[in-house]
């Protein structure tokens, strides 16, 4: 670390880097990308997912980003932006990466608005969800190949109003993210002509036990309840949920994240019958998504999951956006993912930037057992939501 | 007799035990006062009640004319009681004069000034430790004192402030003949606006200092007069001057 | 009958079975610190190896054998970690704690490398894993099997400490170590007793925990801050004040949620700092 | 006033700790001139996390307070000090209301807390640091919840921004400084012989006429004004707050990084929090999310290998 890029790399702005220059003197051309993961702590199943997402696309595509030999550097996003922000600044500063890809966390992810900015460089992020990240007063540098939690949820709501159900529960933890998917879901819900008849937000991250929140579901009578949960959270939540008798009395409308990946299996036949929506499943029936699963699960013998087309998809924009050889700071970056057009080859479908966000295909998902395993199977078709829908 | 000190039906238990059980008391301003008794009679936890680092479970403290018995123990202390205990606690790491200093560092406007500033020092503090024969040790850390010389800093750390009452608890307890004596002579030649309360062992240290005696036992004031009334009389006798007193003496000088 | 009612009953029971749970977890974290001022924070990781002992979809078979193996792995582990803290007896506090930390960050990360990071789903064994109705809602038949353990062990427990000369023993320990030691008696044994006892329950009630809490990384710091938590409130090294503060807990994470959600995150520490505030020594000291 | 006597002085510094704390700041203020960007950055953040720790030790070293909360402050004086800076002033006045906001925060805390000790003390301080995190969580319109306080502008000092690595820096270095000679003006002052006496022996200094409980919340006060002036530096250095700032590891690694570095001396609580951030920060992102496994080997070690801390080493070399 000593020694490095001395006085003039640190008395200049963080922007100093000496590989934006199309290095074709010797007609080998590079790039050098910074993947931010959690590998620590209560996320690591994502950053995982991510990783293989990564991975996998490289791998089939000859380690290249057009003609740019791609250099991965990743780094620990750890569960918070106290260890988040220092990742991204170890790769821009230390390892002067090109592009960054990744952050699960959105307070990371909006934590570094400022510094990517001032940097210069592009950062996708491939799965934080706050919709403020590419909102109004976004940064020009960040894009994100994901979904935004009020999507997500909104794509739930709208549908749900659509059916004979019209009253709802909703419940998500106690944090921005749990706060978006209640607001959007209830804003379409309520537009269809549902009723939110209550709502809950046990504490984010210290609830393990959700008997407190199911009796007062139970008490309200609604119809149905809509949640949104990830992780262990999710499990506990459907597991208990099933414990004490109400996926019976009650069916559940996720988010999809609630069954999505490894969470499914750990929830067991629990899981069987939760509707969900989201904008991947494994079950999806077309040509690209065919191809990624039984690649994803040749090489890791694993279920693919919505985290690792996100960054499989953030992989797959840099090449359409590297296709001509261009200069790789962010603007001429920023240029390139602009005028993108629809990415018509992705396993979630067709998808699209609306803004900086996608806009893309959600599909109704419900749990059934195929074989020994518990999947999500296409049931509808919700529609396409962009990121301000 | 102007009255300094008074307790009114003081008590203090501990679980089950009265450690103190209805004690009157009235110590008058400028005199010497002794508590005396065998062991476990309640004489500590009596100046604890009074030096008010133990609460009273019943009763009334009056020092000054005022009631303090709802007073901390260093609400009486800044009014003018200073104590020493029955085990040295000196801050072993500090030097003599630090000891002193802190002691001395109370009594100014800010004791709490949270910068650096010069250390007080007083002719006071000299004149304490001069008497006590310490003047030539002030550089000395404490942990490098004889015992006998820190119970003679114990007894100049509390005299240091000129406190109107001075609590002693067995100031004597393992001091050589020779120190005794020291303390004796510097506890008499003390001014008359300092009032002494001490407890003390040793009955000749006692009836050469005290002006005035109380005798405890099982946590009662058996009795309270001068030292020859003290001396004379039969119940004082018999409950701790008789056969005791001997053994006490022994235990004391040894 | 009002809509809280069955909400207000289920939620009371629920907080028994939690509270009863808590206090399995807790009452070693009491012991040893009581009987050696051990401020154990490796206790969560113990209780996390009991929860990944109880397999996806038990038999009677295999949850005897996991609760036998987490009894002695627990068993075992309290018995190194009275070696390690042996070394550090007469060290402030803070290096014990430090101490166990590291050894707890260590396990976890073992606990990790072994069973993954995803949630590692148990279930209760066969004939416990279904509900029976309260008041039209249904309640979980293992919730109420740990209610009937935890009631059993809180008793057991109880009369060990207050009847058996061993309990004497561990009383006096609590109140003067030195005067122990002082009268003959070797400390050494009482304290490795303690710690032995003491982690085994840990990891007795992680395993019990297990098809509740399902075993995951992060697991062990939530149960440790919860444990701390019932031990501070009960007043250290009493069994009968850690029963107390565990109901308690368990009533405030389960009663007290139900009625005052949007209240639920302030509920615990506010309790905690109420307590302490009042009883700076907790509840029965 | 008579001559003091011999044996009342200051500790003198001698002229080696002298040269060795002059040779140390040469090499701080330099440190941009021969250190990579990302090196600097990295001096940065252990030098608020150095004061933030320095900060708890005039807690755990001076008064036997070990606090399980004191990010409660940090926290604090980075959202006052954040909020400030969304909102226009970016200037070092920021740092003082930081700091302020911090102190009177830690005035009702302390108040409730210093009446406890020991384990009591350390769960007691946990609970409010979980309340005060749980604030930061919930007062979405104040804190920005649970994604925090972002895109805070610069810190500014008259013309000059403190923008880029290096000026940011030596922002980070000036108040480092101003903070720890505040830490060290209460250590050497008569209030902290007093707080020293409190901690050996309280039933003593309470005879000399001390109310220890007030010296004590004064000092949980002064602890809490240089954790929140911390705090300000934190949001200055980040640009961001986010509730992790005041959360329980944040409190826990400065717990951590006193006893590691041996409580009592201000320098080596500086340093403790110095090897954790560089175990966490420059180690820890490199080795595929096993930093929390070096974390746990290096307490273990700590302990073991240094048992009076970082303090204690030159010690037992002699």
């Amino acid at each position: 670390m000593l020694g490095g890029a001395g006085v003039a790399g640190a008395l200049s702005a963080c922007g100093n880097s000496l590989t934006t220059a199309d290095n074709s003197g010797d007609g080998r051309r590079s790039i050098k990308v910074g993947l931010v993961i959690p590998q620590a702590g209560v996320y690591t199943a994502l950053g995982i997912d991510m990783k293989r997402g990564w991975d996998l696309w490289l791998e089939r595509h000859g380690g290249k980003f057009g003609d740019y030999t791609v250099t991965t550097v990743t780094a620990d996003e750890g569960e918070t932006p106290q260890t988040g922000v220092p990742a991204v600044q170890k790769l821009l500063q230390s390892d002067q990466v090109d592009v960054l890809v990744g952050i699960v966390s959105s307070a990371t992810a909006l934590g570094v608005k400022d510094m990517v900015s001032a940097a210069k460089k592009l950062l996708i992020v491939s799965n934080a969800g706050a919709g403020s990240i590419t909102g109004p007063g976004r940064s020009p540098y960040i894009w994100r190949t994901s979904f935004t939690n009020a999507q997500v949820a909104g794509a739930m709501g709208r549908y749900l109003s659509t059916t004979d159900i019209k009253t709802a529960y909703a419940i998500a933890p106690d944090y921005a993210a749990g706060a978006e998917a209640i607001e959007g879901f209830t804003k379409e819900f309520t537009r269809g002509g549902g009723t939110v008849v209550g709502q809950d937000k046990p504490p984010f991250g210290k609830t393990q036990d959700y008997q407190p929140y199911l009796s007062r579901i139970q008490a309200s009578r609604a119809q149905a309840t809509f949640c949104f949960f990830g992780g262990a959270e999710s499990v506990a939540f459907v597991k208990q949920y099933a414990q004490f008798g109400l996926s019976a009395k009650i069916p559940i409308y996720a988010s999809g994240f609630l069954t999505e990946g490894g969470v499914l299996a750990a929830q067991g036949d629990a899981a069987l019958g939760v509707k969900s929506a989201l904008h991947y499943t494994s079950e999806l029936d077309n040509r690209a998504n065919n191809e990624f699963r039984n690649a994803y699960q040749a090489r890791y013998d694993a279920v693919p999951n919505c985290y690792a087309v996100a960054t499989w998809d953030a992989a797959a924009v840099l090449h359409r956006a590297l296709k001509s050889p261009i200069a790789l700071d962010g603007d001429s970056l920023v240029t390139a993912l602009s005028s993108l057009g629809p990415i018509e080859d992705s396993p979630r479908g067709a998808w699209s930037f609306d803004g900086q966000s996608p806009q893309q295909e959600f599909y109704l998902r419900t749990v059934e057992r195929h074989g020994s395993s518990l999947v999500n199977a296409v049931t509808g078709q919700l529609g396409r939501f962009g990121q301000s829908t | 007799m102007n009255e300094l000190l008074r307790c009114q039906g003081l008590s203090r238990t501990f679980g089950a035990v009265r450690a103190v059980c209805d004690v009157d008391l009235s110590v008058s301003a400028g005199s010497r006062h002794a508590l005396i008794g065998p062991n476990g009679a309640g004489k500590t936890t009596l100046l604890r009640l009074i030096g008010g680092s133990v609460a009273a479970t019943s009763g009334r403290v009056w020092f000054g004319g005022a009631d303090v018995t709802a007073w901390s123990q260093p609400r009486r202390a800044q009014a003018g009681v200073g104590q020493t205990f029955q085990h040295s606690t000196l801050f072993p790491t500090l030097s003599v004069a630090q000891n002193v200093s802190l002691a001395l560092q109370r009594s100014r406007a800010t004791p709490w000034w949270p910068l650096p500033r010069k250390p007080i020092w007083s002719a006071q503090a000299d004149e304490s430790l001069r008497a006590l024969g310490l003047a030539e040790h002030a550089h000395r850390p404490v942990r490098s004192l004889s015992y006998g010389e820190c119970r003679r800093l114990e007894v100049a750390v509390a005299m240091v402030r000129r406190p109107s009452l001075l609590l002693l608890d067995e100031p004597a307890a393992g001091m050589s003949a020779a120190e005794s004596v020291l303390l004796t002579r510097t506890l008499r030649a003390l001014p008359m606006e300092v009032t002494v309360l001490f407890v003390e062992h040793d009955l000749d240290l006692v009836f050469d200092l005290a002006t005035r005696i109380s005798v405890l036992h099982l946590g009662t004031v058996l009795a309270t007069g001068t030292p020859s009334q003290i001396r004379e009389n039969p119940m004082v006798q018999q409950a701790y001057l008789g056969s005791q007193a001997k053994e006490q003496r022994h235990v004391a000088r040894a | 009958m009002p809509e809280w009612v069955p909400v207000a009953m289920t939620a009371t029971i629920n907080g028994l079975a939690i509270g009863l749970l808590l206090f399995v977890s807790a009452v070693g974290l009491t012991l040893i610190f009581g009987m050696m001022d051990v401020l154990n924070l490796a206790h969560g990781g113990l209780f996390l190896i009991g929860a990944y002992l109880v397999a996806e979809s038990p038999t009677w078979t295999t949850f005897a054998v996991g609760l036998a193996a987490a009894t002695t792995i627990g068993a075992v582990a309290g018995g190194a970690l009275s070696l390690a803290t042996a070394p550090l007896a007469r060290r402030p506090h803070l290096d014990q704690a430090l101490l166990t930390l590291g050894i707890a960050l260590v396990i976890a990360e073992v606990l990790s490398a072994l069973y993954g990071d995803d949630v590692r789903p148990a279930n209760p064994p066969p004939g416990l894993d279904g509900a029976v109705p309260i008041l039209g809602h249904q309640y979980p038949t293992y919730r109420l099997a740990v209610i009937g353990v935890g009631v059993v062990l809180a008793l057991v427990f109880y009369w060990m400490v207050e009847r058996t000369k061993l309990g004497a023993l561990f009383r006096a320990s609590v109140a003067d170590r030195d005067m122990v030691a002082a009268i003959g008696i070797d400390v050494r044994f009482v304290r490795v007793g303690v710690l032995v006892v003491g982690s085994a329950l840990a990891a007795v009630a992680g395993f019990l925990g297990g098809p509740i809490y399902n075993a995951r990384p992060g697991l062990d710091s939530t149960i440790l801050v919860l444990a701390l938590v019932v031990v501070v409130i009960g007043g250290l090294g009493s069994v009968r004040g850690v029963l107390l503060a565990s109901l308690l807990v368990g009533q405030i994470e389960s009663t007290g949620r139900a009625l005052l959600p949007s209240l639920a995150s302030f509920l615990l520490f506010g309790a905690l700092a109420v307590t302490i505030a009042v009883k700076p020594k907790g509840l029965l000291r | 006033m008579s001559a003091v006597p011999a044996g009342l002085g200051y500790a003198r510094v001698s002229l080696r700790s002298g040269a060795l704390a002059a040779a140390i700041a040469v090499t701080l203020v330099a440190a941009p001139f021969y250190l990579a960007p990302y090196a600097t950055t990295t001096l940065t953040r252990m030098l608020v996390f150095g004061l933030f720790a320095a900060s708890l030790d005039l807690l755990v070293g001076l008064i036997g307070l070990p606090s399980l909360g004191h990010a409660a402050y940090l926290g604090i004086g980075a959202y006052t000090a954040g909020w400030l800076a969304l909102h226009g002033l970016t200037s070092p006045l920021a740092l003082l209301l930081a700091a302020s906001a911090s102190a009177l925060a830690g005035l009702g805390a302390g108040w409730i807390s210093v009446r406890s000790s020991g384990i009591f003390f350390l769960i007691l301080t946990l609970a409010i640091g979980e309340i005060a995190e749980q604030i930061a969580q919930s007062w979405t319109a104040v804190t920005g919840g649970s994604n925090g306080l972002y895109g805070i502008p610069a810190a500014t000092v008259g013309p000059l921004t403190a923008s880029d690595v290096a000026s940011l820096y030596y922002y980070v270095l000036g108040g480092f400084g101003v903070g720890m000679a505040m830490l060290w003006s209460v250590s050497a002052s008569p209030l902290g012989a007093a707080l020293r006496g409190i901690r050996d022996n309280k039933t003593r200094m309470r005879a000399l006429g001390y109310e220890s409980t007030r010296y004590e919340l004064f000092a949980f006060v002064l602890a809490a004004a240089v954790a929140g002036f911390a705090g300000g530096l934190l949001a200055a250095q980040q640009r961001l707050v986010t509730p992790s700032d005041l959360g329980f590891t944040t409190s826990a690694l400065a717990l951590f990084a006193v006893v590691i570095g041996g409580s009592g001396r201000l320098w080596a609580a500086c340093l403790g929090a110095a090897l954790i951030i560089g175990v966490r920060d420059v180690a820890g992102l490199t080795v595929n999310g096993h930093g929390p496994l070096l974390l746990g080997l290096l307490f273990i070690a700590a302990v073991y290998l240094m048992p009076h801390g970082i303090a204690g080493l030159p010690r037992r070399r002699k």
